[in-house]
C-alpha cells in the first residue's frame, strides 16, 4: 500500500518503463525469430531460422508453457499434483485417435481433445481433491498411472502401446520442413495463452485465494470460502492448459509417444518447475525451457568430440546425457535457491551488501 | 541477416558434380538401447568403406555422415531429423526403436527424403510409404523362422510366450497368421509387461503341453523369465524357442541355454563365412568394434545408401527407384528389396548355444532362405 | 440468535465437550471462562464448524446449521479468531486484510476484475488495529503480539455479526492491552456485534461481559452475571486461586 | 560467576542490545509488541544469525551452535511454545531429558494434566495445557544453569498462572532466570532486576521494583513506547490511562 | 490348488522384495518427511556393488554385506553432501534426490553399459522346492526371512532408541529440537543412513529375485516402494509391511488371473480407493 508506492516512486520511472516493455520486447523478438539466419553458436546447432533450431525452440515453449500451467497447482494453489501427465496425454491422444482411427476433422478434433482433458481434469480433479496433501499426489498418480497403463496395454489395437501413434490427417500448412516456422508460431501462441490465463487467473481476486488455501487452507474456510471449489477451478484450468500443450506437442512431433503418459513426465515438469522458481512469475518458463534446452543439447554435448578426448574417468559419465543433466540440477538446486528466477533478487542482495 | 520464415541455413543442394552428399545417421548412443545403437553403428561404419573401397567416396561425391544421439526418445529423434533436413540432408538411416521408427517414417514422405530403417522390427515400417526402406529384419520374418523348428505344423501345439503388449500382440497374432493356416493349434500365455514374478506364467506354460513354445521376450526381466522356466520344468520337457539376441545376452540363460532352440536374425558367423560377412567382421574388428546381432542392419543401410547414390544424389525418387527390387549379396546372405512394399527379403537361421555362462557361443544349424520367411506382401499405404 | 442443545463433542473415545446448552442473545457480549483445557476452544471449534458435533444441534438465527461446513457458517455471519495465531505465513499483513474482505464481500470467483481493491477498508481496518506501520511486512515476520492483532484484523474486516474471540489479549502487551478491550468494547457497544469471548484476563473480561459462561471438564458449570460467577466459590478455588 | 552480554544487530532488528542476567533470581525482559524481546532471547541461543558477544558463565558462547550451549544448562520456553505437534506429550518430554535422573514427579505434581494426556497427541492438546508442556520440558532438568522464559504464563488460567509463578520463584533461588512476560503483576512479584526494550535497544535496566514503583519512569518506558517507523503510538485512551500500571493485579479477584 | 499355492508363495516374496524396498524408504519418509527420490539409485549402487562383489568370488553372503556397506557410505555422502545443506529447503532436498536418482544410473549404464548382466546366484539358493504341488523358488523363502529380520530390527530401533522420536521432532521444529540440546544432524545422518542400509540390502536381493542387475531396477521398484509407503499410512513400518503383502499377493494374482494382466491397473486403483475412504492409509496416526 503506502509503502509500496512509496518504493515504486522511488525506483525511477526509466526502470518502471523497462521493467513493463522488456516481455514486450522479448515477444516481439520470439514472433520475428524464424526471419533471423543469426547463428547462436553453442546454444543452438544452426541458426535461429533453421527448421531445426525452430523445432528446438518451440519444444522449449510449449514445455515453458506447460510448466507455467503446472506451477498454477504446485506454485500458486499449493498442490502437488503427480499426475498432470494424464491431462497432457489426453490432449495428444484423443486428437491423434481421433485423427488417425476416425478420420475427423482437424480442428474438430483439436478441440475434441481439448474437451476431453477439461471433462478429465474436471472428472478426476473432483474426485482427487477429497483428499489432501500426500493422499492428493498419490491420488492423482495413481489415475495417471492408470491412464499409462492403458495406453501401453494398447486396447484393441488403438493406442499403439509402446511404439505410439504417428498421426495422420494434418493440414498441409503444419507438416513438412518448410512449415517448421507455423509450428514455432503455433508453440508460441500457446506460451502467450497459458502464460496471459495463468497471470489473469492470479492476479484476480481468485488468486489471492488460491494464495490463501496455499498458506493455510482451514483459516480461509473460516472466511466463508470452500476451498475445494477454488480448488477445483485450479485444477481444471492447469488441465485444460496441459490438454492444449498435448495437442500442440502432437503437432509439433507428429505423433503420440507413452513416454508423455509417465510419471517421470510429470515429475520432469517438477523439475522444471523447481528449478526455474515455484511461484514466480517468470520462473516456471525459464525453467521448462532451461531444462528443455538442456535435455536436447546435452545429448550434443556427451557425444562431442570434446568429451570423446577426455581420459576414461571423465569421458565414461559425460557421455551420458542424463548423468549431465542429474548433475545440473543438484548444482542448481543447491547454487540456486529458489530457482533461476530468484537469481536477480540474489543478485541484487549482494550488490546492496557490498 | 534476414531469411524467408523457418527456412535460415536451408542448404539448397546443387547437386553438382563433387558436392558431398550428407547422410544422417540416428541412433541410441545413450539410453536402454545404446548397445544395439553401438552394433548399428559400427555395421554402418563398415558396410561404407566396404561398398565405397575405404574412400568413402561414391561417383567423385564425398559421402559425409552425421551422427545424431535420439536417446531413444521420439520428440528427441524428430527434433534432430528436422533439424537434418532442414540443413539439406536428403538421406536419413537409423534407429533400433519401432516407435522412433514409426515417428520418422511420415517425416520422410512429408519431406520427401529417403529413410532406412534400422534394426526397429515392427511390421508397421513395411509399406508404410513410398520413402521408407529398411536395412533389418520384421518380426514376421523372426515367426517364420520359429515356426521352422516344428516340422510339419499341422495338428501341433503351438504356445507363444510373450508380455502383453504392441509387440508381444504382434507376434502372436503372427505365429496365428504364420502357422494357423498350416493347420496349427495357436494359443498364447501372455504376461504383463511390468510383471517382476514370472514363476506363474512358467507354470501356466508347463501345463499347457504344447508341442512347440515359443517365447518373444524383450526386456529386463529376461533372465528371471529363464530361471522360471528351467524350475518350473518347462525346458526340456517342451521344444522351446527363442530369438537369439546380441552376445550380451548368451549368459542370461545360464545353465538352460542348450535346451533352448533359438532362431537368429544373425550373429558372427551365421553368414558362412561368404566374403560380405567376411569383410564385414573384419571392417568392424579393424575399427575395434565387435560383430553381433544388429551388425549387418547397419552394414545394409550403408550398402543400400550408396546404392542410392549411384543412383542420384539430389533426387530422392530417382533413388527410391533404384532401391526398388534391388537384390544384392549381404552379409547374410542373398538379401532382396522387394519392390511393392520394400520389405527386406534375407535368410534367417536356427542355431543352439553351446556351452554355458560366460562361455556361451550359438552354433548355426540351419539356413533358412529368404523366401521361406518372407512376409506377406502388403500394398504401400503412401 | 445463537442457540447450542445438549451439544456434545468426543474424540476416539474420550469425551471433551459434554451437554452444552446455550442460548446467545442478539448483541449480547459473552465471556466464557474456565481451567486450561476445560473445552472453551473446542466449542469455538463445534460453533465455527471446524469440527463437527457428535451429539446435539446448534442453531444459528433459528435456522439449524449443525450439518454445515465452516465456510458456510461463516457466509451467515459467523467470524471467529484463533487462540494459536492461524495465518498466512507468506502474505502480507494489508493482503491478509484484503483476503478477508473479499471473502466476505463476495466476487472471489470474478476472474475480469483485479485483485487489488477494497484499498480504503483495508487501510481503515489496519488502522484500527495498529497495523499501519506493518502494512507490508510478511506475517511471517511478525512479533507474536502483531500477530494477535492481525487476527483481530481479518475477522473484523469481514464484518460478522457474531464473533467468536479466542484469547484475544494473550500476549498484547500490557500498554496495549486498554486500547485493544477499548476496540473490542466499541465493536460490541457501538456497533451492536454479538461477541463470544474466551479470555483469561478476568479484569478485562468484567468490564466487557453481559454474562460470564465457566467451563469445566468440558460442560458448563455455571452461566450468570460477572459479579455473581466471581462470586463463586468453585470459581474462585478451580479456576482464580490465590492473588498474586 | 554469570555475566551474560548481549550486543545483536541481526537485520537491523536488533541494533544493539546489551544485558546483563543477574547471577541470582529473575531478571525480567520487558518492552512492548516488537520491541525485540523475543528476538534477543532467541539471539542469546543462537536460533537467529547474531553478532556481537554473549557470555554465559564467562565463556563466549557466540561461536557455539545452539545445541552445544543448551547443554551447557539452558532451558528454554520459546514464545510460541515450540512442541512437537504429531509426538505425544510423554515423547515431547522425552526429547527434553537430559538430566540422568529427569525431575518428573516435580513437573507431574504442577500440571497433573500432563500425567493424565501422557500418551495424547501434543497438538491435540488445549492452549494452556501447551504451554505446560514447554514449562514442563524446563523444570525437568535439574541440571540448568539458566532458564530463559518467553511469556511463559500467556494462555495460561489465573491458577495455574500463580502455580507457574510460585514454581518459577522457586526454580531461581538456584538457577538464574530470565523471564520476557507482559504480565506486570507477576514481574512485580518475582523479578530483582528488569530491562527494557524499545525499538530493539536497551531503553532501560535496573531493579525491577525501582522501575515499577516509579510511575512515571514506568508510564514512559512501558506505557508509551515509540516504534519502528513513524507511525503514531497506538493512543491509549483516557478511561484507560493508568491501565498499564493497574492491570492484573487486584481486580483478579473481587 | 498348486497354482494357487504357488501364486501365494511367489505373491509373498513379491510382497518382501517390496517390503525390503518400502522399509528405507518409509522410514526416510516418515521421520524426516522427504521423498527419497535418490532411493532407487541407492538401491542399484547396493544391487551392483553386491553383483561385483559376488562375480569377484566373495560367496554371496559376504558379497550382500559388501552391497548393503557400499549403499550405505553412498548414503551417508548423500546425506552429508546433498541433503543435510538442504535441510530448510525441504523442496529442494526432493529435487537434489530427483538428480541423483537420474544421475546414478545412467552413471552406471555408462560404465557397465544399460544392459542386464546375470546375477551369480549361488546353487543352494537356484532351486526350487515342493509345496502341496508346486515347485517354490528356495529364494522367495530367503526374502521373506530378510524382510522378516529388517522389519524387527526397524522396529527395535524406533522403539527403544530416541533416534526416531528426535528426526520426528526435528522434522516439525528442527530449531526447537537444538533449543533442547540435541545435535539433530547427527540423528538425521544416522537414519538417511539406515535407509541407505535397507535399500542397499533391497538392492542386492533384488539381484538375487531377478537373477541379473541392471541399471533401471532401483526405479522401477521405487515406484511400488511409494505406493506401498503411503498405502500402509506414511512412515509407518508395521502399516507399510501389511501393505506390500496385500500389494504382493493382489498384483500376483491379478496378474495372473485376469487376461490383460491388470496387476499393476489394481495395485493403482486400490490405492486410490484406500486414500479416498481412509487418507491416512492403512495404519496411519492421522495428522
Ligand atoms: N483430538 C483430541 N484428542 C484428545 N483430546 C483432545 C483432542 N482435542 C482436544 N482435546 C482435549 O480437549 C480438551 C479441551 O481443549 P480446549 O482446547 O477446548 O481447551 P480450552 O478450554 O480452550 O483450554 P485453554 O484455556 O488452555 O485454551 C483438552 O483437555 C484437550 O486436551
Ligand atoms: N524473521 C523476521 N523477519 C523480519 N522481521 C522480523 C523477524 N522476526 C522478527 N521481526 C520483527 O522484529 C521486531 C521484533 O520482534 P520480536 O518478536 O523480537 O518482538 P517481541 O518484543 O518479542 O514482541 P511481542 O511482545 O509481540 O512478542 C518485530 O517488529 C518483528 O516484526
Ligand atoms: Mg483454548
Ligand atoms: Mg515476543
Amino acid at each position: 500500500m503506502t509503502v509500496l508506492t512509496a518504493g515504486l516512486r522511488r525506483s525511477g520511472l526509466a526502470r518502471i518503463g523497462l521493467r513493463r516493455w522488456a516481455p514486450a520486447l522479448v515477444l516481439l523478438l520470439l514472433v520475428v525469430a524464424p526471419y533471423s539466419a543469426l547463428p547462436l553458436p553453442g546454444l543452438l546447432d544452426g541458426p535461429i531460422g533453421s527448421p531445426g533450431s525452430l523445432q528446438l525452440l518451440a519444444l522449449c515453449l510449449v514445455f515453458g508453457a506447460l510448466a507455467t500451467g503446472y506451477d498454477l497447482l504446485l506454485g500458486r494453489t499449493g498442490l502437488l499434483s503427480f499426475g498432470h501427465a494424464l491431462y497432457f496425454a489426453s490432449g495428444t491422444y484423443v486428437t491423434d485417435l481421433l485423427l488417425v482411427h476416425a478420420g475427423m476433422n482437424f480442428w474438430l478434433a483439436v478441440i475434441l481433445g481439448v474437451v476431453a482433458g477439461v471433462v478429465l481434469s474436471a472428472l478426476l480433479g473432483a474426485v482427487s481433491l477429497r483428499v489432501g496433501g500426500i493422499g492428493f499426489a498419490m491420488v492423482t498418480l495413481a489415475f495417471a498411472q492408470a491412464g499409462s497403463i492403458l495406453v501401453e496395454r494398447d486396447p484393441g489395437g488403438l493406442t499403439g502401446g509402446e511404439e505410439g501413434l504417428a498421426a495422420t490427417g494434418l493440414p498441409s500448412w503444419l507438416v513438412g520442413i518448410q512449415h517448421t516456422a507455423n509450428l514455432y508460431w503455433l508453440a508460441l501462441a500457446y506460451l502467450v495463452l497459458t502464460l496471459g490465463a495463468v497471470w489473469w487467473a492470479v492476479r484476480s481476486p481468485l488468486g489471492r485465494v488460491w494464495e490463501g488455501i496455499k498458506e493455510n487452507e482451514r483459516r480461509v474456510e473460516v472466511l466463508g470460502l470452500r476451498p475445494y471449489g477454488f480448488k477445483l477451478v485450479a485444477f481444471v484450468l492447469a488441465g485444460t492448459l496441459a490438454a492444449l500443450g498435448g495437442v500442440v506437442y502432437l503437432l509439433l512431433t507428429g505423433g503420440a509417444t507413452p513416454q508423455t503418459t509417465t510419471s517421470d513426465f510429470t515429475l520432469s515438469l517438477l523439475v522444471m518447475v523447481v528449478l526455474g522458481g515455484s511461484g514466480t512469475r517468470w520462473g516456471p518458463l525459464v525453467g521448462g525451457v532451461v531444462y528443455t534446452w538442456a535435455q536436447q543439447r546435452l545429448t550434443g554435448l556427451a557425444g562431442s568430440g570434446a568429451v570423446a578426448g577426455l581420459p576414461s574417468v571423465l569421458r565414461v559419465p559425460l557421455s551420458q546425457p542424463l548423468f549431465l543433466l542429474g548433475v545440473l540440477f543438484v548444482v542448481v538446486v543447491y547454487a540456486l535457491p529458489g530457482g533461476v528466477a530468484g537469481l536477480p533478487a540474489r543478485v541484487r542482495l549482494r550488490r546492496s551488501k557490498a | 541477416g534476414c531469411a524467408s520464415a523457418g527456412t535460415a541455413g536451408t542448404a539448397q543442394s546443387s547437386g553438382g558434380a563433387g558436392t558431398p552428399v550428407k547422410v544422417g545417421l540416428l541412433y541410441s548412443k545413450t539410453g536402454l538401447l545404446a548397445a544395439y545403437g553401438q552394433q548399428y553403428e559400427q555395421g554402418f561404419k563398415a558396410g561404407l568403406a566396404y561398398a565405397t573401397h575405404n574412400t568413402d567416396k561414391v561417383n567423385g561425391h564425398q559421402i559425409q555422415v552425421t551422427e545424431e544421439d535420439d536417446t531413444g526418445d521420439p520428440a528427441t529423434a524428430v527434433a534432430d531429423a528436422k533439424d537434418l533436413i532442414g540443413k539439406g540432408y536428403k538421406i536419413l538411416a537409423g534407429t533400433v526403436d519401432s516407435g522412433i521408427g514409426l515417428q520418422l517414417a511420415p517425416l520422410a514422405a512429408q519431406n520427401q527424403v529417403l529413410y532406412i530403417a534400422g534394426p526397429a522390427a515392427t511390421d508397421a515400417l513395411t509399406g508404410v510409404n513410398k520413402y521408407t526402406f529398411r536395412s533389418g529384419r520384421e518380426s514376421y520374418q523372426d515367426i517364420a523362422a520359429a515356426g521352422s523348428f516344428v516340422g510339419d505344423p499341422s495338428g501341433k501345439k503351438i504356445l507363444v510366450l510373450a508380455q502383453d503388449d504392441a509387440f508381444g500382440q504382434d507376434n502372436v497374432q503372427a505365429v496365428q497368421a504364420v502357422l494357423g493356416p498350416k493347420g496349427a493349434h495357436v494359443s498364447s500365455v501372455l504376461a504383463p509387461p511390468s510383471a517382476t514374478d514370472l514363476t506363474p506364467f512358467a507354470q501356466q506354460v508347463k501345463t499347457a503341453k504344447a508341442d512347440l513354445v515359443y517365447v518373444a521376450w524383450a526386456g529386463s526381466t529376461a533372465p528371471a523369465l529363464w530361471t522360471a522356466l528351467d524350475q518350473q520344468g518347462v525346458l526340456g520337457s517342451t521344444k522351446v524357442v527363442t530369438g537369439l539376441a546380441g552376445d550380451a545376452s548368451y549368459p542370461i540363460f545360464g545353465a538352460s541355454g542348450t535346451k533352448v532352440d533359438f532362431l537368429a536374425h544373425y550373429f558372427p558367423g551365421a553368414g558362412g563365412g561368404n566374403p560380405v560377412e567376411t569383410a564385414m567382421i573384419n571392417g568392424i574388428k579393424a575399427e575395434g568394434g565387435t560383430p553381433d546381432l544388429f551388425s549387418p542392419d547397419g552394414f545394409t543401410a550403408a550398402l543400400m545408401i550408396v546404392h542410392a547414390i549411384q543412383a542420384s544424389t539430389t533426387d530422392t525418387n530417382a533413388m527410391v527407384s533404384a532401391l526398388e527390387g534391388w537384390s544384392f549379396a549381404g552379409p547374410k546372405g542373398q538379401e532382396q528389396v522387394r519392390a511393392s512394399d520394400h520389405a527386406l527379403l534375407q535368410p534367417m537361421f536356427q542355431a543352439t548355444l553351446t556351452g554355458t555362462g560366460a562361455s556361451a557361443q550359438p552354433k548355426l544349424l540351419a539356413t533358412l532362405p529368404a523366401g521361406q520367411v518372407a512376409p506377406p506382401a502388403k500394398t504401400m499405404a503412401g | 440468535m445463537l442457540a447450542l442443545t445438549e451439544v456434545g463433542w468426543s474424540v476416539g473415545g474420550a469425551v471433551i465437550l459434554d451437554d452444552v446448552s446455550l442460548a446467545v442473545r442478539e448483541g449480547e457480549f459473552l465471556a466464557f471462562i474456565g481451567p486450561n483445557g476445560a473445552g472453551k476452544t473446542s466449542l469455538f471449534n463445534l460453533i465455527s464448524g471446524l469440527n463437527p458435533v457428535s451429539r446435539g444441534r446448534i442453531a444459528l438465527d433459528g435456522t439449524d446449521v449443525t450439518r454445515l461446513p465452516a465456510h458456510a457458517r461463516a457466509r451467515r455471519g459467523l467470524g471467529r479468531s484463533f487462540q494459536t495465531s492461524s495465518l498466512w505465513p507468506g502474505m502480507t499483513v494489508a493482503d491478509h486484510v484484503r483476503l478477508a474482505a473479499q471473502a466476505a464481500r463476495g466476487g472471489s470467483f470474478a476472474l475480469w476484475r483485479k485483485a487489488r481493491g477494497f484499498d480504503a477498508e483495508v487501510r481503515a481496518t489496519l488502522e484500527r488495529t495498529g497495523l499501519s506501520a506493518r502494512a507490508d511486512a510478511l506475517a511471517g515476520s511478525l512479533s507474536h503480539g502483531e500477530k494477535r492483532k492481525l487476527e483481530l484484523a481479518v475477522l473484523l474486516v469481514g464484518d460478522p455479526r457474531l464473533m467468536l474471540l479466542d484469547e484475544p489479549m494473550a500476549g498484547v502487551s500490557a500498554e496495549e492491552v486498554p486500547a485493544l478491550t477499548e476496540l473490542i468494547r466499541s465493536l460490541h457497544r457501538d456497533e451492536g456485534r454479538t461477541v463470544l469471548m474466551v479470555e483469561h484476563h478476568m479484569d478485562v473480561l468484567l468490564g466487557l461481559a453481559d454474562r460470564v459462561a465457566v467451563m469445566h471438564h468440558g460442560t458448563l458449570l455455571a452461566l450468570d452475571e460477572p459479579d455473581a460467577v466471581m462470586a463463586d466459590a468453585t470459581v474462585q478455588s478451580a479456576y482464580l486461586g490465590e492473588e498474586l | 560467576m554469570r555475566q551474560l552480554k548481549v550486543v545483536i544487530g541481526g537485520r537491523h532488528i536488533l541494533h544493539g542490545v546489551d544485558l546483563d542476567v543477574a547471577a541470582s533470581g529473575v531478571t525480567a525482559l520487558l518492552g512492548r509488541n516488537g520491541a525485540g524481546k523475543t528476538t534477543t532471547v532467541r539471539g542469546i541461543l543462537g536460533l537467529v544469525p547474531r553478532t556481537g558477544s554473549v557470555r554465559f558463565e564467562d565463556a563466549e558462547t557466540v561461536g557455539l551452535s545452539t545445541h552445544q550451549l543448551v547443554r551447557r544448562g539452558i532451558g528454554y520456553v520459546p514464545e510460541d511454545r515450540g512442541i512437537f505437534a504429531a509426538l505425544t506429550v510423554a515423547e515431547n518430554l522425552r526429547l527434553a531429558e537430559r538430566d540422568p535422573d529427569p525431575a518428573y514427579d516435580l513437573v507431574h505434581e504442577l500440571f497433573p494434566e500432563l500425567k493424565e494426556r501422557a500418551r495424547q497427541a501434543a497438538g491435540t492438546l488445549s492452549g494452556g495445557q501447551q504451554q505446560m508442556v514447554a514449562i514442563g520440558r524446563v523444570l525437568l532438568n535439574r541440571s540448568n544453569r539458566l532458564i530463559i522464559a518467553d511469556e511463559p504464563t500467556k494462555g495460561l488460567a489465573p491458577r495455574i498462572v500463580t502455580e507457574v509463578a510460585v514454581a518459577l520463584e522457586r526454580a531461581a533461588q538456584a538457577v538464574p532466570v530470565l523471564l520476557v512476560e507482559q504480565n506486570l503483576a507477576l514481574v512485580r512479584r518475582l523479578a530483582g532486576h528488569c530491562v527494557v526494550l524499545a525499538d530493539g535497544r536497551t531503553a532501560h535496566a535496573g531493579p525491577a521494583a525501582d522501575l515499577l514503583a516509579d510511575a512515571e519512569a514506568s508510564r514512559a518506558l512501558l506505557g508509551v513506547g515509540r516504534r519502528g517507523g513513524d507511525s503514531p503510538p497506538v493512543r491509549t485512551t483516557g478511561a484507560t490511562e493508568e491501565g498499564g500500571r493497574r492491570w492484573p493485579p487486584s481486580s483478579c479477584s473481587p | 490348488m498348486a497354482t494357487v499355492v504357488l501364486l501365494a508363495m511367489t505373491g509373498l516374496g513379491l510382497g518382501a522384495l517390496y517390503f525390503l524396498v518400502a522399509s528405507g524408504l518409509s522410514l526416510i519418509f516418515g521421520l524426516m518427511d522427504v521423498l527419497n527420490f535418490a532411493h532407487g539409485a541407492l538401491l542399484s549402487i547396493g544391487a551392483y556393488a553386491t553383483w561385483w562383489a559376488a562375480n569377484d568370488g566373495w560367496g554371496f553372503p559376504l558379497a550382500l554385506l559388501f552391497g548393503t556397506a557400499v549403499g550405505t557410505l553412498a548414503a551417508v555422502a548423500l546425506e552429508l553432501g546433498l541433503i543435510r545443506p538442504l535441510y530448510r529447503r525441504p523442496r529442494e532436498q526432493v529435487l537434489a534426490t530427483v538428480g541423483v536418482g537420474l544421475a546414478v544410473p545412467a552413471l552406471l549404464s555408462a560404465i557397465w553399459t544399460p544392459d542386464a548382466h546375470t546375477f551369480p546366484v549361488p546353487s543352494a539358493l537356484a532351486g526350487t522346492f515342493g509345496l502341496l504341488g508346486a515347485r517354490v523358488p528356495v529364494n522367495r523363502l530367503v526374502l521373506v526371512a530378510a524382510a522378516l529380520l529388517v522389519l524387527l530390527a526397524l522396529k527395535l530401533f524406533l522403539g527403544r532408541t530416541r533416534f526416531g522420536l528426535v528426526v520426528r521432532a526435528g522434522v516439525e521444529d528442527q530449531a526447537m529440537v537444538t533449543a533442547l540440546g540435541i545435535d539433530v544432524r547427527r540423528a538425521f545422518t544416522l537414519v538417511f543412513a539406515l535407509g541407505g542400509a535397507a535399500a542397499a540390502l533391497a538392492g542386492g536381493l533384488a539381484g538375487l529375485y531377478y537373477g541379473s542387475v541392471d541399471p533401471t531396477q532401483g526405479a522401477s521398484l521405487l515406484i511400488f516402494g511409494f505406493v506401498v509407503v503411503v498405502m500402509g499410512g506414511m512412515g509407518s513400518v508395521s502399516g507399510a509391511a501389511l501393505a506390500c503383502v496385500v500389494v504382493g499377493l493382489v498384483q500376483q494374482f491379478a496378474n495372473y488371473y485376469t487376461t490383460a494382466g491388470l496387476g499393476d491397473l489394481s495395485v493403482v486403483v486400490m490405492l486410490a480407493a484406500l486414500l479416498l475412504v481412509r487418507p491416512s492409509g492403512l495404519t496411519g496416526r492421522l495428522a
